[in-house]
């Protein structure tokens, strides 16, 4: 695609399905902020903020081939900012009730946005910190590595009683969050991330998940494109986080324990290490369909009065969905393909050739 | 013996064996030359079930082996001295011998002994462990292994590779002792000539397929081979 | 064939998720003769043993009181799994969702917090059953809680470990990842101090983590330091493993703590050690303070005859529950607004733990707590402090 | 004129010495040829020279180009003497298996990119062009080396030979002087030998390249190289012209084999 | 067992004595059954490398079941004497403790048993000596074995014990 020589036309010939496709979703995005209910909205607002969590941690487990789980210390960090520089200045006296808070902050409040991004990059300096030390580690133990920083990121929270009121948590965040602003940075995300994959840092990236020997070989320094990637993926997280701090309206270190990563790894393993659009489609589906579940933890599922309906069933049953996905699709979703246009072109003609069996075997495949 | 029909393995894609025949009869040694990537090594290793072959049928005296575990398979007294010799480098010498009779729960004295007999360096470096030996103790010592599962068919991947010449004899001497005792032998060999030497029978595989066979003589004694396979130039 | 198999099966399941779907919203009867009541409570995750505490309260005040103005009031419960996130969207689903006119929870003070911005944002009022922090109700005109504040109890304890127990020096052990241990910390010490005038009556301060178990370096300091009594708010687990530590390093002074203590694995874990200590609490099933509290003791021993004795946050969860339906009678209606407005003009409401009367934050003023003693493996009534 | 040079080269592993002493020099345009049995140190030769090892003593010097004095360029990490102009191929091809044919060779080309993330994130102009000219260079390559119609095809699904240039062909993306090639004949028929021969010939001269290689098929290496290296051991054994090498008996003894029609 | 008794000023429960003791014993069996016994042999050989010891006519399924069952028995008997000494059971009890074992294991270096118990031990006595000597950074308790482990593998990638690995080009 040589993006160059593309004339704005052509740009709406080739790009038009994609461009009615936004509009309908900006028309969704609306509709929805207007009309559904708050629970609806609660839930589509989650949906947007685990895709910008997950898509940050597939750029660096599955588009740069690094195993890190640090996501729950980083959305702790965006959420914290966010707590932090938007409760408004007369009612910090009364969230930090225990220990005022430190005096170099306590008058400091910034606009939300400004917050944000500050957060976002506050996760990217940490993560800086981090993947000094740890990038250089090999797989499994990078793993472990990410996953101990991120739990002494929320240790340190626990403990900085002054800047983060420890464990009591920050109240009183204004909850700002709304769908505009969770699928606007959502979309923001999405296409800043499809722009980096497609560009030559993104071909680095994936250079290295293949080969790191063969990619070094041919000039990339494998340091310096993993701290890219993985402070990239730490700034969305960060972001993120500040999302959901300003969607819930309090933050507290123990909703950033390092099980928090868990739900993020299943994501992005469900939909396709390495996939764009496997990402969207499994934040969605983990989200929505663990809120869907929720009947099987009434006593009464099914009409049925059975001691195994009770509270926490919902996630026996979501454990073993997912198990049974992952065995079926190895690679997840969608492996590492993306949704095009193409690819469900291609999809549907594989479906109906296979349904038409013999008339064209190899036919639907050829084009 | 052992009689492989229409072989056909695939990696990833990649066909590296495209339909091959072979067959190797009792007490004889067999020999498979050809280029790197020709695909000698995919052969032997679908034989034992290290790699799946697509299709095709493998038979030991008549029962089929594919689709047997590698266990099963050499519990039939199939074994393979796989390329680059693959000694366990943590283990000490003998343990590497003891392993090799893992499946067998007699005594392993005598054959210990034996194999003590054949490399006398085995024997002076019992205790050392495998990975601290040279290359070519570390070959013997994959073949002493080997042998340790008393074998009917021994299959021997570049047991030269990378061994001093005269070492390289040695193995060589070694085979034909063993073919000697009774032990049916299939060989693979980049050195084609000292290969050719001793096989009874010998078979030419290029990118998958085999396109010559014949003794190991009639080989030896062919120009296009000689040019192709036997590494001096047409200038010599 | 195997993609066949697993298309169907995921078939099957959206189909039984739409139906189960379909089963559970039925929002839309608004003028039955049903009223709606949500309860949001842990009953997964690392709260769930009080979650479920608070449920068997609320359903047996349910049983017993089914009607109000004419109508049957079902309640809808919902798990939101001790996680803020959950909590949030649970309460979100109880109000949209299932049409509640209000809601009752829940354990653990910020899981509640979590959900006050969806009461508030919706507008349907909320009573808090065991939530003692006081961020739950400040600042929110939507939630209200029957139970008193840790404040409240923090100078509970304070009074009598200076009056009862006569001490001068006292050390605190507080779980710092537990937002409630450090704020009853945090208002013992500060009540302590200004009873003794002493600066330095704080001897000791020790800290550990929700789910540790070795607590020997604290107690070796703390033993060094020689309190007359030790303050030890948390969880009754950590909590039951500090005094058998305790004591096993010999150390000999009273250990008192919070109404978290009150738990029959508090005993197990503790066994003998625990034996003399001490806590507050809201409610005491041996000497119930008021008329109903007997009602609700005699009733729960029908109800749940395996029980040796009634937990404290069960009883509040009766209170909570009947002290909505009394603001529904009084409002005259359903309707969540007229709710909210009735439960703020609560006066003198006599619950099972005592009088309630709602202040101007939405809390229930109590000015009566429990004090309990472990003896002979049981928690025993052993004195009720009241503090202006 | 040397182009690279190694001194008293030595790399041992625990115990284990696999390069003993190695000393080679390559002269600027000349094409040179490592040999020996298998074992013998030569791939390691190749990864201590482009850094994927840090030999255990001794130095490696190049003398790029553009530099007038030599560079040390002993234990320097490997991208970072790919940028000074050593490119190499691998023995067991190490191609980026799941990307396609036209990626390969432009992660080659990253190594240049004057832009940072932002501007590729955003396509500022400047990231416009180098992206244009990057594929343009790669395309050229692609071209050259007769991959041009497969550019879009995922790179494993490629056969063995033509995967042997995609790999060649990524190497000299980064605009190397000097080109390492391990075993470029390996699994070679004699036919593609032939055709492999003057294709080294080609890019020699296409891109003005000094040329290493490892390879086994002696037809090639006698007929090629400038000058030859033996090793054995990890020692060098032997330098000299083809036909110094094929005459030499030490090499004959260790490596030729004694043949029977010798 | 629980009931401490007394040298001087210092009080010691015979539990505390008894659990390093049963864990040197396991550390030594342990040792010995890989060391000296054929299914240890096998074990040794399926860690560095399978299809070699498939060829030996070991089945790599049983190796990993019965060291499985090896690691899983050893845990079990760890939680026991962990119970001994804290009586108390949760289902979510071995979350963090797993976790740690985890790191102690690869500050030890992963694939040595020796080390997995020195890197035991220093995680163990850094954790209680910084409560003792530092009270006030008990809240950073559960830090110190991750800055440990970054720390280690900071300077010796392979943990204290563990082998160099050299990847093949």
């Amino acid at each position: 695609m040589n993006t160059q020589k593309m004339t704005f036309s052509s740009f709406i010939k080739t790009h038009w399905k994609t461009i009615v496709f936004l509009g309908l979703l900006l028309i969704g995005i609306a509709l929805a902020n207007e009309f559904a209910d708050s629970y609806l909205r609660r839930i589509l607002n989650l949906c947007a903020i685990y895709t910008i969590v997950s898509l940050g941690m597939n750029l660096v487990n599955g588009f740069t081939g690094q195993f890190s789980l640090g996501q729950a210390g980083f959305m702790a960090i965006g959420a914290y900012t966010v707590a932090i520089f938007t409760v408004p200045v007369e009612m910090r006296a009364s969230v930090f009730y225990l220990e005022p808070m430190a005096p170099f902050l306590a008058n400091i409040e910034l606009p939300f946005i400004g917050a944000l991004i500050l957060g976002g990059i506050f996760s990217a300096l940490v993560a800086f910190l981090i993947g000094y030390p740890c990038l250089r580690l090999r797989g499994d133990y990078l793993a472990i590595a990410t996953l101990g920083f991120s739990e002494i990121i929320r240790i340190i929270f626990t403990n900085t009683q002054t800047i983060t009121n420890g464990a009591l948590g920050i109240k009183g965040i204004p909850t700002i969050s709304n769908l505009w602003w969770t699928y606007g940075i959502a979309l923001l995300v999405i296409i800043a991330t499809i722009l980096l994959v497609n560009s030559s840092y993104g071909r680095a990236f994936k250079s290295i998940r293949e080969d790191e020997i063969a990619a070094e070989a041919m000039g990339i320094g494998l340091f310096k494109t993993k701290m890219t990637s993985f402070m990239i993926g730490a700034f969305f997280t960060g972001i993120a986080g500040g999302l959901f701090a300003a969607l819930l309206g309090t933050v507290d270190p123990k909703q950033f324990y390092f099980t928090l990563t868990y739900n993020f790894l299943l994501i992005i393993v469900l939909g396709g290490m390495g996939s764009i659009s496997g990402t969207i489609i499994s934040s969605f589906i983990v989200t929505i369909g663990l809120e869907w579940l929720r009947f099987l933890d009434e006593p009464m599922a099914f009409g049925l009065d059975l001691p195994i309906f009770r509270p926490g069933f919902r996630m026996v049953i979501f454990s073993l969905l997912l198990m049974i996905i992952v065995l079926f699709y190895r690679k997840g979703l969608m492996g590492t393909n993306e949704l095009t246009w193409d690819f469900i072109r291609k999809k549907i003609r594989s479906i109906q050739s296979r349904l038409g069996r013999k008339t064209s075997i190899d036919g639907g495949e050829k084009k | 013996m052992l009689k492989i029909n229409n072989l056909q393995v695939a990696y990833g894609g990649i066909e590296a064996v495209k339909g091959i025949d072979l067959e190797v009869p009792d007490g004889k040694i067999v020999t498979l030359i050809g280029a790197n990537g020709a695909g000698k090594s995919t052969t032997l290793r679908s034989i034992v079930n290290l790699v799946k072959a697509k299709s095709g049928s493998i038979t030991y005296n008549g029962d089929e082996l594919l689709g047997l575990d590698t266990t099963q398979i050499v519990d039939k007294g199939i074994t393979l001295v796989p390329e680059g010799r693959h000694v366990f480098p943590d283990l000490t010498v003998l343990e590497n011998l003891k392993i090799g009779a893992y499946m067998r729960k007699d005594n392993l004295e005598d054959d210990i002994k034996h194999i003590y007999s054949l490399f006398p360096r085995l024997e002076e470096r019992s205790w050392q462990a495998a990975g601290t030996l040279s290359g070519g103790e570390q070959q013997m010592l994959a073949v002493g292994r080997a042998m340790m599962s008393k074998p009917k068919l021994l299959m021997m991947d570049e047991p030269s590779l990378g061994l001093a010449p005269l070492i390289v004899q040695g193995i060589f001497d070694i085979i034909k002792t063993l073919n000697d005792e009774g032990m049916t032998i299939l060989l693979i060999e980049q050195n084609a000539n000292m290969a050719l030497k001793i096989a009874d029978i010998a078979y030419v595989l290029e990118t998958g397929k085999i396109t010559r066979q014949g003794t190991g003589a009639e080989l030896l004694a062919d120009e296009t081979i000689k040019e192709a396979y036997l590494g001096k130039s047409k200038k010599n | 064939m195997k993609k066949v198999f697993a298309l169907l099966l995921c078939l099957t399941l959206t189909v039984t998720m739409l139906s189960g779907c379909g089963g559970s919203s039925t929002s839309s009867s608004e003028d039955s003769d049903v009223i709606k009541i949500g309860v949001f409570e842990p009953l997964t995750g690392a709260n769930a043993a009080g979650g479920e505490l608070e449920v068997e309260g609320i359903e047996l005040a349910n049983q017993l009181r089914p009607e109000v103005l004419g109508k049957k009031v079902e309640l809808v419960v919902a798990d939101n799994k001790s996680d803020k996130a959950e909590a949030t969207t649970a309460a979100a689903r109880l109000i949209e969702k299932d049409g509640v006119v209000a809601l009752l929870g829940s354990w653990g003070s910020s899981l509640s917090i979590a959900a006050g911005d969806v009461v508030k944002s919706n507008e349907v009022p909320a009573v808090g059953v065991s939530c003692t922090n006081p961020q739950v109700t400040l600042g929110n005109d939507y939630y209200f809680r029957v139970c008193f504040l840790d404040p409240f109890q923090g100078v509970v304890m304070a009074n009598y470990a200076y009056k009862n127990l006569e001490a001068k020096k006292v050390a605190i052990i507080q779980e710092v990842s537990n937002d409630y241990s450090v704020g009853l910390a945090k208002f013992f010490s500060d009540s302590f101090i200004e009873l003794t005038g002493d600066e330095n009556a704080i001897v000791e301060t020790g800290n550990y983590n929700t789910g540790d178990q070795d607590f020997n370096g604290i107690l070796t300091n703390i033993k060094a330091a020689n309190p007359d009594v030790i303050f030890a708010p948390g969880n009754y687990t950590e909590s039951a493993l500090i005094i058998k530590q305790a004591r096993a390093l010999g150390i000999t002074a009273p250990i008192i703590g919070g109404d978290t203590w009150e738990t029959n694995e508090f005993i197990t874990v503790g066994g003998a050690d625990v034996e003399g200590a001490v806590m507050s609490t809201f409610f005491d099933d041996t000497n119930p303070l008021t008329e109903e509290g007997v009602t609700f003791v005699s009733e729960y021993k029908n109800a749940y005859p395996e029980r040796e004795n009634v937990a404290a946050v069960s009883a509040l969860g009766y209170d909570a529950y009947n002290l909505l339906l009394d603001a529904i009678e009084r409002a005259g209606s359903a309707d969540p607004q007229a709710i909210r407005d009735a439960l703020a003009e609560t006066v003198d409401f006599q619950g099972a733990t005592g009088a309630i009367t709602i202040d101007e934050n939405g809390d229930a003023t109590k000015t009566e707590a429990i004090i309990k003693v472990v003896k002979d493996g049981k928690f025993t009534y052993l004195d009720s402090v009241s503090v202006e | 004129m040397s182009l690279l040079k190694t001194e008293k080269v030595i790399m041992q592993f625990g115990g284990v010495v696999a390069v003993n002493d190695l000393n080679i020099d390559i002269k600027k345009g000349e094409l040179a040829a490592l040999i020996g049995p298998n074992g013998a140190g030569k791939t390691t030769a190749f990864n201590v020279i482009t850094g994927v090892y840090t030999p255990t003593s001794g130095s490696v010097l190049l003398s790029p180009a553009n530099e007038n004095d030599s560079i040390d360029i002993t234990g320097k990490r490997p991208d970072l003497i790919t940028g000074l102009g050593i490119a190499r191929t691998f023995q067991n091809i190490r191609l980026f298996k799941e990307l396609s044919v036209m990626e390969n060779v432009l992660i080659a080309t990253h190594q240049n990119v004057n832009y940072n993330f932002l501007s590729a994130i955003f396509r500022t102009p400047k990231a416009r062009r180098g992206e244009a000219e990057a594929k343009e260079k790669c395309e050229f390559l692609l071209d050259k080396l007769g991959l041009i119609d497969l550019k879009d095809e995922k790179s494993s699904s490629l056969p063995y030979g033509q995967q042997r240039h995609l790999e060649i062909a990524r190497a000299l993306a980064t605009s190397p002087e000097l080109l390492l090639l391990d075993e470029p004949a390996a699994g070679m028929n004699p036919q593609e030998t032939d055709e492999l021969t003057d294709f080294i010939y080609q890019i020699r001269s296409d891109f003005d390249l000094t040329i290493f290689m490892i390879e086994h098929h002696m037809d090639l290496v006698m007929q090629i190289s400038d000058h030859i290296y033996v090793l054995d051991f990890g020692c060098t054994i032997a330098k000299g012209t083809p036909d110094e090498i094929q005459n030499n008996q030490k090499v004959i003894k260790a490596y030729l084999g004694v043949d029977a029609d010798a | 067992m629980t009931t401490p008794f007394y040298i001087g000023a210092l009080s010691i429960q015979p539990v505390s004595i008894l659990i390093p003791i049963i864990a040197f014993v396991l550390m030594m069996v342990l040792m010995f059954v890989i060391n000296k016994t054929k299914v240890g042999m096998a074990m040794r050989a399926v860690a560095k490398d399978y299809d070699t010891a498939k060829l030996m006519g070991i089945k790599i399924n049983n190796v990993i079941s019965s060291t499985f069952g090896i690691g899983s028995g050893l845990a079990a008997v760890g939680a026991i004497l962990w119970c001994m000494k804290y009586p108390s059971v949760l289902p979510l009890m071995g979350v963090v403790p797993g976790l740690k074992c985890f790191i102690a294991a690869v500050i030890g270096g992963i694939g040595n048993v020796k080390g997995a118990l020195l890197g035991g031990l220093i995680l163990g006595f850094s954790e209680v000596l910084m409560v003792a000597f530092f009270p006030a950074l008990t809240g950073y308790r559960d830090a110190i074995a991750f800055v440990i482990l970054i720390v280690i593998l900071l300077f010796l990638p392979n943990g204290l014990l563990g082998q160099k690995q050299v990847e093949k080009v």
